[in-house]
């Protein structure tokens, strides 16, 4: 792929296309005309027959490959890719000329030819495809619409959505929005942490035996808010006293059974 | 394009017709006789021609007609009306809009300001608009008060789409509440936790206090 | 806005042809066969009808003419050299545009990449934009390969620009498939498929080839 794009020239379509391609010298004068080192080759060919398909890509090869060196010795600029190409045309050749290696992985030089011819040939086929589209009467040029169209409108009719759902959400919504003035934030009666390591701390000294962690909870757990609070609280501050390593820890039963302390036996 | 016309063929009238019709067509103005006998060097009677077409139109959908000094295809007129397509469209309301609905259904008649100051933001421009192109609020009246605004209300085509069968239909405010729709309560989790039925478990049940909130 | 148009009259053919007539004539754009069907509600062979209007308008000055989806009416192609429209000069494409124009028509969807492994030079900045500005090509989806690349085919105005029915009536395409021409991989892989016999195959349906991994 080029690195770097040549200009293109626009007046194409004035030029006749050549019957054969142009010689050497015309090439080198055309050389900002051409697009890159397959568009050269694809000129190049023309030279030698019209249809593609019976071309000789060694030939071609050494057609490409005078006309590299004919650029550099006129000091001609010409981009990068067209000596990549150059390269790899010299690789093709030497493969055409030498008996092919046997069991070799890579491709065969008759078929690297052939690919290349293929890849000439098809974008041949795209250029006069282009040509044949660009011969047709077109639309604006030869072939005219309606010079005075007097519109023709598909008018969007809009039809509402909307569930009864919707609308009785929205006036919940609403009135609750109304209602709720003033937000009064009671506060939350919740056994602390610190809470519960103290009690905890406190109590495990007279435990010198296996006990359930609910044996430690504080009194006054009527309230479920209050008592979820104060399992979180009693199991947070076991696990702390046991990092410390003042308590031990062991739950036999695997998930969701009881948890049981003590104190630490070292 | 650089074709010679003044090479012109034999003035086949056929062929005549033919460039007349297509000149006509493809102009964004009416084309004056004049003009279409530049284009027909050799024609005598063009103005037969356009006779010859405009005959040939008559009475189909489109028309061969004079305009001032120039001569234009134009559709039928009988026809002007079913050109245009009616597309039925789906939309949906945004939430603003059927929040105002609500309002003029549960507070009708109620003027613009009113709607405002229960919302607490003042309408934009669209929002009634679009109630008004669904056919669900009209004007009901004025209100008899300084600068006599005018009061909104919903039309029949609004219990219709919402498959009511009067206003009385619309559940009250009690009975939103009873269904959840209108929910009063400060939505904190810590009070919904102090509420609920499901968390007075046993506590003697260690294992399922220890587990409650553990995958939570 | 009145919404009679559902209590149509008997569906008179003529009649209806008059209002595809009409129709056709007020649009510049093609109009597709779902639009008149709308338009024509009880009629049921709206295909008969055009196919009627066509057979009325062939050989005149203006004819009815397929444009992918939609139908349209168009001058007559031979007339264009003695209309003398006045017409706003179009711009030249540049045979790097046409070419790509090509290859996007013949071998879509396709992507970037290989319009230029097929060209062997980068596309310039330039050269799809000017056919997305002019309305002829436009993105049709994702290729399912690593990076998703973005592929390319040609619009119902390219049909319409370039006077043909769809995209079976491209110039060549037959012959073009027959011979392999249209495989879009690179040169090596495409011929070495071709020299398998693989595309020897009676290349009927072009979904093999084309549509093969088609991200649209």
């Amino acid at each position: 792929m080029a690195q770097e794009r040549l200009p293109t020239f626009d007046d194409w379509e004035e030029q006749p296309a050549p019957e054969r391609g142009p010689g050497l010298d015309v090439l080198l004068l055309d050389l900002d005309g051409y697009e890159g080192p397959i568009d050269v080759l694809l000129a190049l060919s023309r030279d030698q027959k019209v249809d593609l398909r019976q071309i000789s890509i060694l030939q071609l090869a050494e057609q490409y490959l005078r006309f590299v060196a004919e650029a550099r010795r006129r000091n001609l600029e010409i981009a990068a890719d067209y000596l990549v190409m150059a390269a790899w045309l010299a690789y093709l050749k030497s493969r055409l000329l030498l008996p092919a290696v046997p069991g070799a992985e890579e491709p065969s030089g008759e078929e690297m030819a052939a690919a290349l011819a293929f890849q000439l040939e098809r974008l041949d086929a795209m250029r006069k495809a282009g040509e044949n589209l660009m011969a047709r009467p077109r639309l604006g040029e030869q072939v005219f619409a309606r010079g005075a169209p007097e519109g023709l409108r598909d008018v969007a009719r809009p039809v509402f959505e909307a569930r009864l759902y919707d609308l009785l959400a929205a006036y919940g919504g609403f009135q609750a929005r109304k209602t709720v003035t003033r937000l009064e934030i009671r506060e939350a009666k919740l056994y602390s942490v610190d809470d519960a390591l103290a009690r905890l701390s406190y109590l495990i000294g007279a435990a010198a035996d296996w006990q359930k962690l609910e044996a430690f909870l504080p009194p006054g757990l009527a309230d479920p808010l209050y008592r979820r609070s104060a399992v979180g609280a009693t199991f947070v501050a076991a696990l702390e006293l046991t990092r410390q390593g003042r308590i031990e820890l062991r739950q036999d039963g695997g998930a969701f059974s009881p948890i049981r302390l003590r104190k630490a036996t070292r | 394009m650089s074709e010679d016309a003044e090479v012109a063929e034999a003035p086949d009238p056929f062929e005549a017709e033919r460039l007349i019709e297509a000149v006509l067509f493809a102009s964004a103005e009416p084309v004056t006789l004049a003009s279409l006998r530049a284009r027909l060097p050799g024609v005598a009677d063009v103005g037969a021609l356009l006779d010859s077409l405009r005959a040939r139109y008559s009475g189909r959908g489109v028309e061969l007609v004079k305009r001032g000094e120039g001569w234009a295809f134009r559709t039928a007129p009988d026809l002007a009306a079913r050109l245009h397509l009616e597309v039925p469209q789906t939309r949906k309301l945004s939430r603003a809009a059927i929040e105002v609905m609500a309002i003029v259904a549960y507070h009708q008649p109620v003027t613009r300001a009113e709607i405002e100051e229960m919302r607490g933001v003042a309408l934009s421009r669209g929002t009634l608009d679009v109630l008004l192109e669904a056919g669900w609020v009209r004007p009901t009246g004025r209100r008899q008060t300084p600068g006599r605004p005018m009061t909104w209300g919903t039309s029949q085509a609004f219990l219709d789409a919402f498959g009511l069968e009067s206003l009385a239909a619309l559940p009250g405010v009690e009975e939103l509440k009873a269904s959840g729709l209108l929910d009063t309560r400060p939505a904190m989790i810590a009070y919904a936790a102090q509420s609920e039925d499901e968390l007075q478990l046993p506590l003697g049940d260690d294992t399922v206090l220890l587990g409650e909130d553990d995958g939570a």
